[in-house]
């Protein structure tokens, strides 16, 4: 798919079955999501969860301009990143679930799902501290001379800790294959990002003071984050240093768990829904001529893949208990002393 | 019977306690305003206190914390709320290399009155980056007082004598206990710091806790009273001052000690209070010392497995049980 | 002087006499410097040191142009700022040679030199952690609604770290009168700046990253010096938030105790000692009208100054041993258990 | 008789041994480059390897090391320093948080091949932030391993196991002991992690020391076997894995233990030591267990306060005496 839509892309236009595709992987995240929430609300989701409805074009649209061979961290509102790469949403719900067939062997959770085998190199639940892990693995490509990128995501608050400035300096001075991707949805939280950061734009503000080139792009568009993703991705690849991206997007639901999302100005949320990607997305097909009929049985599959993936995840077994006490260490224990 | 308060309820009434009887007393963290925090413990300041008081943070603890100390040695007694305790990592510096040693090291020109505030522990299946109990990170520091209440009047007496404070104090809210309830505390009442609480008498071994596994300790001495030993537990409260005077009077009364601490075991608090029964208490033992911890790995997120890494009930009254075999 | 100085700018020059006070200033802090590095090398002081010679116009005009009761943080290169806000050389030198007499007992060191009393509120060895401390400072100035302003003086190595990024954020979002100084001298330890920084200036470059204002002066002209603090500390106490001033300088000697400094280009050192402060403040003298008798007049009290200063630190008592116990807790000791 | 090297050079050579064995090897850190960092301790590196293996950062020790934990993910084997390991807590969440959960929280997806280097210590009146001994702030973190060397030789071999392990290795180097001399190591010379050395054997008490305690201990030893008393020296070298086999085994043999650490008592990793001993060796002990420590303040500037604070010869000499005396 990544070839597709790259190669779409310069021939001026996303192919329409391309885009369908895109918009099917999407719904099958928001369906997902929407299933981690009503596993939530039935107690059978423990812990905490961060839904990402509303930000699929951010992870379906980046992921489709990227190698299979790229490496993605996220932040603990990244499930959609986790699918959009590859991890099943039956893994991932089973994850949610605290069961063995989890994507971490439900060692993780929710703000954790780690899908190596696909470059998804996790999601961190300490706000910020993988900007510099990703471009640890831009740096690693570039010194195994591979041609990877690093597309670290993060949210809007996150620009505002030290470890984003260390990242974007320390990546610009030595010309890292390394992506930032903000995804800016008005809120840390409870807290409009705009009334405890300094700028409008909280990271593609701050790119000059990296000396990096950025880009506020429209984030409910799949094509327009596939596009500029792509564009930096193909920078990054020719040696000429990281880019910033600031993805205008907005969470369909609370911050997390059963948040209510009170501290929103009325309307807000519907400005945002009229934008949804999948509705972004649809109306671009219709104008590539893709019938309502095709999008409905798109909406159709990734509601049965949901649908198997919900019953595959309360289907699969708790975790062994002996799993407490491994993958501490390389060896596959926990000893820690003799 | 005096009237019942929630834990999450404490913390934001020890607060305003002192906020009101006090106007250097400033708060700042992230959502701690009119949103009353994540974890509803400062519900209500905002609306009393207004915004001149509580202040609305970005993701920032550094600032958070440095501004705090900042704000201290000029006049203000700032409470830093750190959302986590495990972030307490994210400023560290802070807490290890500049609050904890202004003072000495200006040879005592600065005086630092600061809370910080954080919420600590496991149980809640929030996984390894959120569920640490991390009192034993500050143990580690010189120049820090740590409170770490277990019930919702200590939380409320500890806070006062905490903000009160002419030295800097973390102050761990246990995630676990936030629901627990119990009496309130009576107008102007002040725990002071560095005293434990016999929180149960008993005479045959004697175990020593600290916020959330002091329910544990009294559930297990519950227990086991039905069978007929009678178990003293002590809750420490504080682990700097960290009151040994009590500590060893109870070992000389019991002979056996255990210790039950949510830390991991490997640097748990509970090497510093073993190791020093095991020199001043030597001859007071009757029996090895025990100490029930975590296991050494980080936090597990399936409940199931988090309960085979922290201590629980269980695997407290299987510790006591071999002691008093002993 | 304070008010002198600003007198004088405001009626459009300095006074020569305020400026041959500065000067004499900066000659007494020169001397200690040497003093310091002789005592250094004799084996008098131990541990290390950092010296400030080549910074010290920053330090005299800075504190020509605040009120006696702001705040100072300065780093570890920090003597000077000790000394021109108040601390005695002989006090100064007394606690790099381990002193009872020192301005910290001898508990600090050259790193750590603390006047409170005169609101030089330290010197911090830890690279950047002072700024949010001073933002602090400021903040509790607002608060208590004194206009008194804090200043952070730090490297330019400082600003690559993420405290540096922290506290300039929120300092700007909560409008606070703080002053961020960066003393550029070009170098962190060994390594150019401009090799390990994706801007040109360090500080003033980043400065709109978090939409304030910054200036980059002349660090070596102790006029320029003071009228560009004079009027960040008036923006600030005015209620219009922090200035970032980025003072251009540089260290005569390596950069802490025996460094030879052998990294830097040949010429390089020549060129800054043809604009060492003192001789730019010379020069400026001569303009005013001030005969070369009375500089050397002021060069002799100052060396006059150092000497006593010299002989009265090494004449101080030892530490007193009990020392080692005092001073964690507020009421004076050390207790941590019973 | 086999090459003397310095503890300083042993480091640079410990490095360079593996760099010429393995590509994936590259070192990041400030100054670390041409100028051979401020200890010297990466000395020779950069004209050996050149710009492509020894990079040179800005002063931002949470990218140097989050950098070094993406591309320890990711096919390298970085080894990042940390110039003073005070400064460990400007990057403390990378510790804490990140590296050593990394493998357990993605159940075992993802290997850490990392080492964060460290110089250590106090002695050397460099004040209260450049002068502590933290091992025991790693020592809280499950997941780390802990190298703590004391000989050049062991620095080689050591370094040489940490630069393999699969596993993160937080490596401290001790300041004190840089211009300290001693055998070189054999070409291949590894000394596995998690094995203690018997520096002196001994029969009447068991010193159990670290790093900087270690040369100290002996010294005692040495000035004891004078009188009489022969006493058992064991250098830990690692806090994770730690030895306790061979420190139980000492003490069954002995009967007594003293624990000297440099870092200060509460919180030390003596604490752990202690009570595992106090708990598993409980019977075999003939006297309480004591640990010399530093005192519980930050370090002091001045030698004379300093040595107030941290452990001495006459101090261990001291302890010994009365532990004997017990
Ligand atoms: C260092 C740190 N501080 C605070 C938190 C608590 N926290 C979790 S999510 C969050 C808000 C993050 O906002 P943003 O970066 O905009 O991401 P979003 O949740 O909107 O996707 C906060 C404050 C954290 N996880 N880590
Ligand atoms: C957090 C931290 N990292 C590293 C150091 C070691 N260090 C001390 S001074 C220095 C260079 C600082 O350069 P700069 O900020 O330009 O100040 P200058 O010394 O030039 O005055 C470094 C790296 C430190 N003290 N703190
Ligand atoms: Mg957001
Ligand atoms: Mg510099």
């Amino acid at each position: 798919m990544t070839a597709d839509i790259s190669a779409s892309h310069s021939a001026g236009g996303v192919a329409p079955d391309v885009l369908l595709g895109l918009y099917e992987q999407m719904a099958v995240i928001r369906g997902t999501e929407r299933a981690a929430h009503d596993l939530f609300l039935a107690g059978l989701v423990k812990g905490t969860t961060h839904l990402a409805a509303g930000h699929e074009a951010v992870a379906v649209g980046a992921s489709a301009a990227l190698r299979p061979d790229d490496y993605v961290f996220a932040t603990y509102r990244g499930h959609h990143h986790a699918m959009a790469r590859g991890a099943s949403p039956a893994e991932c719900l089973a994850e949610l679930m605290s069961k063995g067939s989890g994507v971490n062997k439900a060692k993780g959770g929710s703000m954790h799902l780690t899908k190596a085998s696909a470059g998804m190199l996790g999601s961190y639940a300490i706000v910020g501290a993988h900007l510099p892990i990703a471009a640890g693995a831009a740096w690693s490509a570039l010194l195994r001379g591979t041609g990877q990128v690093a597309v670290a995501f993060f949210g809007d608050g996150a620009t505002n800790i030290g470890a984003f400035h260390e990242a974007l300096n320390l990546s610009a001075v030595w010309s890292l294959p390394v992506l930032f991707v903000c995804e800016n949805n008005l809120y840390m939280e409870y807290t409009p990002i705009g009334s405890v950061t300094a700028v409008d734009h909280p990271a593609a503000d701050r790119a000059p003071a990296y000396r990096l080139p950025a880009e506020v792009i429209d984030g409910n568009d799949v094509v327009a984050v596939a596009d500029a993703v792509g564009r930096a991705a193909a920078r990054a690849r020719a040696g000429e240093g990281p880019t910033v991206l600031e993805a205008m997007t907005y969470r369909h639901f609370g911050h997390s768990r059963t948040d209510p999302a009170k501290y929103r100005p009325a309307g807000e949320l519907d400005e945002w829904l009229a934008r949804d990607p999948l509705e972004v997305a649809s109306a671009r097909l219709a104008v590539l001529g893709v019938q309502a009929e095709e999008i409905a049985a798109a909406d159709e599959r990734a509601a049965r893949v949901v649908a198997e993936a919900v019953a595959a995840a309360k289907a699969g077994p708790g975790p062994d208990p002996a799993e407490a006490l491994s993958d501490v260490w390389a060896d596959g224990g926990a000893t820690w002393r003799t | 019977m005096a009237d019942v308060i929630t834990y999450r309820e404490a913390v934001a009434e020890g607060i305003a306690r002192e906020m009101r009887r006090d106007r250097s007393v400033v708060c700042l963290g992230e959502d701690i305003g009119a949103a009353g925090g994540v974890f509803k413990t400062t519900e209500g300041l905002f609306a009393e206190f207004g915004g001149e008081r509580v202040w609305d943070t970005p993701i920032s603890e550094q600032a958070i914390v440095g501004i705090a100390l900042g704000a201290a040695m000029t006049g203000m007694r700032p409470i830093a709320e750190i959302m986590f305790s495990d972030f307490l990592a994210c400023c560290w510096d802070y807490l290890a290399n500049e609050i904890p040693k202004m003072r000495y090291m200006t040879g005592g020109q600065v005086t630092v009155p600061l809370v910080v505030r954080t919420a600590n522990g496991g149980g809640l299946g929030f996984g390894a980056q959120h569920s640490q109990s991390v009192e034993n990170w500050a143990l580690a520091i010189p120049g820090l007082k740590i409170a770490a209440p277990s019930t919702p009047a200590d939380v409320i007496g500890m806070m006062a004598a905490a903000i009160r404070s002419d030295d800097p104090v973390v102050f761990f809210e246990h995630k676990g206990l936030m629901a627990s309830k119990g009496e309130t505390a009576p107008p102007g009442h002040v725990v002071p710091l560095g005293r434990a609480a016999v929180a149960r008498q008993g005479s045959d071994a004697t175990v020593v806790a600290l916020a959330s596994t002091v329910p544990l300790a009294l559930e297990a001495a519950g227990q086991l009273a039905v069978e007929g030993p009678s178990i003293e537990v002590i809750d420490l409260r504080c682990l700097v001052p960290l009151d040994m005077a009590t500590v060893l009077a109870s070992v000389g009364r019991t002979s056996r000690l255990l210790i039950v601490e949510e830390n991991p075991y490997q640097g748990g608090w509970g090497g510093t209070v073993a190791s020093i029964v095991a020199d001043e208490g030597f001859e007071l033992l009757d029996a090895p010392i025990r100490r029930i911890a975590a296991a050494c790995v980080p936090l597990p997120f399936a409940d199931a497995l988090e309960d085979e890494v922290i201590p629980t009930t269980a695997k407290v009254t299987a510790a006591l049980r071999m002691l008093l075999a002993y």
